[in-house]
């Protein structure tokens, strides 16, 4: 009846406030008198309270816009043709709208993880309760919820805690998208801000989740040996009854593992996972298995191996129903986020539900009430399978060359695909029985279906595809380390110096989705390099997926080879895309626990640090989501940059710096107080690589910082100049810029590079400690 | 030929590329331009137009009219395997953003661009890119070689076929009085 | 430090959770036991709780689709290509894109008056206390938060209720937008149910913002004779220093006027206001003066009277910072929605801001302190106005006619001009010194500016525009109502009965924005019209504005001649954008305190007696924004009817029902529980009429309500016939449809009608007591 | 003439109206539709062609071409004024909704529609509903004839001049076998 659970029940109440009566009060704020950390000066940040900090940052990195439409079409004065410096009605210009659209996805994306957060928190404290204690690492992690502690200034120690915060980011991000309205914001700059801002707050949302659900379903705790599990399509049993679970809310999966367990049907059916969940039913039970990642779903239905699916939230193809159809599935949906037009069985006995499923009475139902879920799944899939015989919808070979051979070279295919896959020409190899062309595009295609939608002779070109690269898929049987979640405070001590001062070469983190240029064996190929580099590789989402599907010659996928430790050469899959926090925590625990900086609700001072100190470079190479825009944006505001994928234009904007205007890349010097030439480190905070290649160079780039000591610097520069020269075949031109002291110069080049420093007319210069915040400057000064 | 967006859902806005189908435009707007430049993308290694690699195409334009070239990428690699030397090399979102900045004294230190040729990027992404230049680059003209039409540019070859464009690109060398 | 006041400090508490230890709690949820209303079965509702009741709506009113773009370009997968039935990359189809944007477009909205809410509270609360009690209407308002406490099953007593209410909202909009993420909820109706969803949450979150704005701020309390206060561009005096508030946030406009009383200077300055800052400013001091709509932001701004622009946020245009310039005025921005880029003065000395906005050291500044913003604006514009001499940017009128004959009739300003005004024509008379065309157009333009960025010639268009209307702009001179805020019980007890009879013929209220096809006077006939037709005519807004802009032959504006009282032939300002909810509120509490119908709780049950007894329905003739949408979207839930303007198709969908579908109009009749035919009324639930005398037929039919009595039905069908004689010059060809017997027929139409119907085979058919909910016919006869 | 939108923000999409020149396409589709119709907005009573009114063009084309006319807003009375009875009148949302259902029986109770004309409403209405039914009314084809070009239609008189739209309107009628 209530919203929230409510701790107490008081008849009468005497306090400073005067009697009240036949109240009951619920815990608001837990203002923890025990933590003794000084509290900084923006704990619970308005949506102008970090604006200064931003503005620096944006002075740095300024949006470069590419505008995706001419037009403005968000209110009905529009449509209006803002192209070449015309205003709208409302008197908006292009830059404020371009930076309007992000500040709109950003808070899309934010809403997204902090209503997921809320759903699962409201849900795990009707279970568990309020009091239910937090623990995400036991004693392995002191600094809990770094990011939350940075932000709020509160220690959350139970669910709770967690509930009061909800209310906090709930609020913000009404506020911001608020911003968006007609008639609001007008500056793009501000709008800017305001994005920084949603991504702030994503970050503490994911957060909240993943402590949420990592403390209450016994999720690895922190745990660099969490363990290794199935990956791939071939890992599925296609001789089970095979339950496909899509999504990113995990407990109606959980309800499927409880009730398999309870009934002891644990290996009799096989479940198995795409996108978040996937990674999170792992986390629950090892005995799950990872399918892929979200570029998946089509293939993976059509092959007809899942007999029942049951979909939550985010990233479910909203077709999900009709290609479930047509190979006979059942459907569950299971959150209100994504009804899908069904009927909400939820209140209804399991025993008809069932029946109507199994009988095809129903296509699907929608079922709020996890437990009830997991009930009704297993049944269903029980039954369904031995009627619907893994039917599938691919096509035979034979067939697909038939046909194949009918296709008129229209380009219709090609020029829907958002990858311009050459399709046509794949067609006419296959109608000549030559199946390699297409078994190409099986490798790259990201599994969209546009293609299908435009053939005017309705071919279905996607199982097309999907046939070609069967063989294949039914090898796909790789390991993945299950989500380890957070990073552990010793972890964070071994590494904590090596890291600020470069000798660890930087952190690297591969997150997000799966909308790959060219595949997923790019992300991975990155990944070996700058894991085999000893850089320090962490992934999550989709891309954790990617990762995973490569084997060497002995048969041995990544995660295989390498640890799960956060420590140079370490492979440290976090988890789903709420797990990303620990990778933003990691680099904030560096400042808190090892440079022993207070978080507590002093963001701009942890920013500073991390943003002139921790090399650490975020890839979202297949980045298409809003999600995606507001992770990326939790990230700018740390000055953490971020490089996306040759699409990942598409987001409208960039935000570039220019390695070419030396008074951009000043910094203080805290010591003295003066402002110093810092160099170009890191010389973008948000930028689009064409290629591969163009990627892994810049990546060993931007992890160089300010604080890099000579050592650091110069074993830094030794990757990016390695790098630099296997892929561009040369020295790059800008080496100057960032040896500061000789001694900087990795000494194997040391005569090449001296030589380029000499044309260049380069000086020794000053190596300082870094801060942008004039307000450091006096700290330290003070301190003496 | 067809001047509809190649990615059909990338359409055109309010102002469209004018469709490219002589080479003697290419030859006027050379002559009208003082500081032109040449944007080349990593998918001219990648096409093939009959048996002759798109790059090496780029390479004898860019003798012919004296275009400097700047490669995107890892292109450049490609140019010096093939001892072309006079070629930068930048990546592609910098070259757009400083493009757009009057300011900015070029690759050669001679100053802002007024003429800009693209080819060899992925479509969508040279589609972007001509979007933020034409809204931010005031007089800038941009013209797209790719053969797959580009809304955003000044001037664009149009949808052609790969033959078509080798003759194009022949027909332009010629003209521009290379062999 | 906190975000939330906090009430109570407890050292220790024992209570059935164990003992806690230094702990702040603040109120959480009240729940008020002394309320002896049965709580209903919706309290705070779910994002799913009404689905059911929605999908009876929609059923009725299905949505017919008119794309305002054939792609989606929401995600870097796309742009997609949706057009023909195609999916997009997701999977997405175009019904659900479409139905997903609207959804986006109600969350902006509901946002942006949810954050108004949420700005005000937490102002008003720092100000006055949690505790500050709340009082909209004294004893003459028992139900004083008639949306509020039907959706929530709160009676909110004080400010710090509100709070706990403002959690709510704020959780359920981030549901909400979250759900318009890619790979969320893939069915169209799914998005329409959440659409319906957003809206109520906004009905609430503008209630509780009147609610805290009335009770805290002394604004007139559900009085039918609040003060008549100027309105018009000739009501501000060109001799005076003059501030110009523009926007929906009240307290720096109250700032002013109360640095003005302090010191004494009222009168001495005018403080005049565009948008709801000026309705709500006029509701807090009777001195303070309306300029006008959103639409007037342009011509006020240059035509020089402004010494300075204070601007809060919404409905402001984005270009008024270079605009102020222009005329040498500056500018203060004092939202953090809307900075504008400007540096924030918050904290500097008021000596020091109005010294740099008064030496044009800065054009602008950020003031986030109302009662800072009232000293400096006052202070600026007392030293500004003598140095700027109301420097305007009007051309002179030769320089107009000279100008004009340049013209070279290119049609750019057409083009680009929402309303196809044309302007071409109008300038090859200015040039022959003939400006009546140009000041046709002053009547009809909506001052969005767009002709002017296209002019190759770059003429200023809306300058002459203006210029050419100038002489009727200053003798702009009218009267206003001000906004009165909620009705009285006492009011609704009297005109209960003779509105759900049909006796009353209508409840018509035209609200929102000022983007009219053809200038403000058709919202001023409309309303006359049925004011003189003794409906209940009720206003808002921009619109409220727009209906006392006209004057009859004794120089009266309509609010001179019609009573403020909620009455038959009343004209009723209930006051700002946000206190729209006392329109609904009026509905509900027809239900609540004539029909004795519990509130708490019980949306569906009041849901269905609004629906189907009492007539009344919206007209947005302007709306343009988001917040329109929202708006919309609140009326729709409760089953009444809106009515928009031509370019309100831009809304992407109507929800249109199907008079000729017999089996689409059957109610049951709550006295058997039999299904009736009931007739199509109302007809339409979102309709975009396309002229003024379009609109006012459907208005009129509209009202019709199945629960209509046979004289109210009568009485309702003689304005029906009437206005489509006048209009259409034919009778109606659905008289049949709402002809139920034959007392329901006007008499002095008997024998026409009477012939009509026998040519259709009418029958007479039963009158019944509709509900569109089976458990209602139950309850009915459970009484029995 | 010219075949971008009238209104120029209200692009194009992937697809586009054929632009109509010559009169005799109007015969042609008229000859292939089995049920045509003609909806009639309120401008034709504000719009004149050179002293003779749209609304008296349209009725001409009306009883020439044999097409059932409905009249949208108040425009109906205009027809009656004219003593022009074979009129039905319907809101446009209402008619452009039943266009999209397949089993509407029309106004006539003849069946669904095959071909729809459209003249006379605000430009930005007209392209959103035909936007409408180029989307979700599968078979219907659609044609404006306000002279300010629609792109959603499947045929549209491009932007011509008054007088242009006067002469396509007398060879039309002609055409037609009318006066
Ligand atoms: S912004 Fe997107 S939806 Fe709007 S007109 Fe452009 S492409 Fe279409
Ligand atoms: S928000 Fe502004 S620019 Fe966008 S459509 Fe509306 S008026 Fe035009
Ligand atoms: S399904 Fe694959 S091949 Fe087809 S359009 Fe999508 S990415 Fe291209
Ligand atoms: S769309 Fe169909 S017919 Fe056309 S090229 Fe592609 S596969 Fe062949
Ligand atoms: S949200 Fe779906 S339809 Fe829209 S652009 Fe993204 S993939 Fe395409
Ligand atoms: S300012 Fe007036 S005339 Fe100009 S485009 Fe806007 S509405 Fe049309
Ligand atoms: S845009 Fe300028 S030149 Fe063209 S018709 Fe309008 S006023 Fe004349
Ligand atoms: S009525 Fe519309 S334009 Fe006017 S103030 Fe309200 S939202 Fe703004």
């Amino acid at each position: 009846m209530t919203r929230k659970n409510v701790d107490l029940k008081i008849k009468e109440l005497k306090s400073n406030l005067g009697i009240m009566k036949d109240l009951r009060l619920s815990v608001g704020k837990v203002i923890d008198d025990s933590w003794e950390e000084t509290i900084g000066p923006t704990p619970y940040p308005s949506i102008t309270d970090l604006r200064n900090w931003d503005m620096k940052i944006l002075q740095k990195y300024k949006p470069f816009y590419m505008p995706f439409c001419d037009l403005c079409c968000l209110c009905t004065y529009g449509k209006c043709d803002l192209s070449n410096n015309k205003r709208g009605a409302c008197g908006l210009n292009m830059e404020a709208q371009q930076s309007r659209i992000v500040l709109l996805a950003a808070c899309i994306g934010a809403a997204t993880h902090t209503a997921h957060a809320r759903h699962l928190v409201d849900e795990l404290i009707e279970k568990f309760g309020r009091n239910y204690p937090l623990d995400v690492g036991g004693t392995n992690v002191e600094v809990e919820a770094p990011v939350t502690r940075l932000v709020t200034g509160i220690r959350p120690k139970t669910l709770g805690d967690l509930d009061t915060i909800l209310d906090y980011l709930e609020t913000q991000i009404n506020h911001l998208l608020s911003a968006t309205h007609t008639g609001q914001e007008g500056n793009n700059l501000d709008f800017e801000s305001k994005v920084l801002q949603a991504g702030m707050v994503d970050q503490v949302g994911m957060e909240i989740a993943d402590m949420a659900q990592v403390s209450c379903f016994g999720f690895p705790k922190a745990d660099p040996n969490a363990p290794l599990v199935d990956l791939g399509f071939g890992a599925v049993d296609p001789t089970k009854p095979t339950i496909m679970v899509v999504g990113h809310n995990v407990p109606p999966a959980i309800g499927i593992m409880d009730y398999l367990n309870e009934k002891g049907l644990y290996g009799k059916i096989d479940v198995c996972g795409l996108c978040c969940t996937a990674h999170d039913i792992t986390r629950y039970s090892s005995k799950a298995k990872i399918v892929g990642p979200i570029s998946w779903q089509l293939r993976f239905i059509r092959s007809g191996l899942p007999d029942i699916l049951v979909v939550d939230e985010q990233c479910i193809r909203a077709d999900s129903l009709e290609e479930a159809k047509k190979i006979k599935a059942p459907l569950i949906a299971s959150s209100s986020k994504n009804c899908l037009g069904l009927e909400d069985r939820t209140k209804d006995p399991v025993d008809e539900i069932v029946n109507d499923l199994v009988s095809g009475q129903v296509d699907g139902v929608l079922i709020l009430d996890p437990e009830k879920v997991g009930e009704v799944a297993v049944r269903t899939a029980m039954e369904v399978a031995p009627k619907r015989k893994k039917f599938k919808i691919i096509p035979e070979i034979k067939d697909l060359i038939e046909i194949a051979k009918k296709c008129n070279l229209c380009n219709e295919c090609r020029r829907a695909c958002p990858n311009d896959q050459e399709i046509p020409k794949a067609m006419v190899s296959a109608g000549k029985g030559d199946l390699t062309k297409l078994e190409k595009i099986y490798e790259e295609c990201i599994g969209c279906g546009r293609c299908e939608y435009v053939c005017p002779n309705e071919f279905p070109i996607h199982s097309f595809i999907v046939k070609a690269g069967e063989k294949k898929m039914k090898q796909e049987q790789y390991k993945i380390r299950a989500g380890r979640g957070a990073i552990q405070d010793v972890e964070i001590r071994r590494v904590g110096q090596p890291i600020i001062f470069g000798e660890i070469p930087g952190v690297v983190a591969f997150v997000g989705c799966a909308n790959y240029p060219k595949g997923g064996e790019e992300v991975a190929e990155m990944i070996e390099e700058f894991a085999k580099r000893r850089f320090i590789v962490v992934t999550s989402g989709c891309a954790a997926m990617s990762a995973g599907m490569v084997k060497d010659e002995d048969g041995k996928s990544p995660y295989e080879k390498y640890p799960g430790n956060f420590d140079a050469g370490g492979l440290v899959n976090v988890g789903s895309c709420v797990s990303n926090p620990h990778i933003a925590g990691a680099a904030i625990k560096i400042a808190s626990i090892f440079a022993k900086r207070n978080l507590r609700g002093n963001y701009e001072e942890i920013a500073d640090y991390v943003h002139n100190r921790v090399g650490a470079v975020g890839i979202a190479w297949g980045a298409m989501s809003q999600k995606a825009a507001s992770i990326a944006s939790g990230f700018w505001r740390l000055g953490i940059p971020v490089i996306v994928g040759p699409h990942g234009s598409k987001y409208r904007r960039m935000l570039l710096g220019r390695k070419d205007r030396k008074e951009d890349w000043y910094v203080y010097d805290s010591r003295t107080g003066e402002r110093v030439y810092g160099g170009p480190a890191p010389e973008h905070l948000f930028y689009a690589a064409e290629t591969k290649e163009e990627a892994m160079v810049m990546i060993a780039k931007l992890c160089m910082r300010p604080n890099d000591n000579t050592k650091g610097r110069a074993i830094k520069l030794s990757h990016y100049i390695d790098l630099h020269k296997r892929f561009y075949g040369t020295m790059p031109d800008d080496i100057h810029l960032f040896v500061r002291r000789l001694s900087d110069i990795p000494i194997t080049m040391k005569d090449e590079i001296v030589r380029i420093l000499d044309e260049k007319g380069w000086k020794e210069r000053i190596i300082p400690d870094p801060t942008l915040l004039p307000r450091m400057v006096r700290k330290k000064a003070n301190k003496k | 030929m067809s001047d509809a967006p190649w990615q059909k859902a990338e359409v055109a806005g309010t102002k469209r590329a004018l469709p490219l189908v002589k080479p003697e435009v290419v030859l006027a707007m050379l002559k009208r331009s003082k500081h032109p430049i040449l944007v080349v993308g990593h998918k001219i290694v990648e096409i093939d137009l009959d048996g002759k690699k798109l790059i090496d195409f780029v390479i004898d334009i860019a003798k012919a009219g004296e275009i400097p070239i700047v490669a995107t990428a890892h292109s450049v690699k490609e140019f010096l395997n093939r001892e072309f030397q006079s070629v930068a090399s930048m990546p592609v979102m910098d070259v757009a953003n400083r493009l757009t900045d009057p300011e900015w004294k070029g690759l050669d230190g001679k100053g802002t661009y007024d003429l800009a040729f693209f080819i060899g990027l992925p479509y969508y992404m040279e589609w972007l890119i001509l979007s933020g230049l034409k809204n931010f680059s005031g007089n800038l003209q941009t013209i797209s070689l790719d053969g797959f039409y580009q809304p955003n540019a000044t001037w664009s070859i149009p949808n052609i076929s790969s033959k078509e464009l080798r003759e194009f690109f022949e027909a332009l060398i010629l003209k521009l009085g290379g062999q």
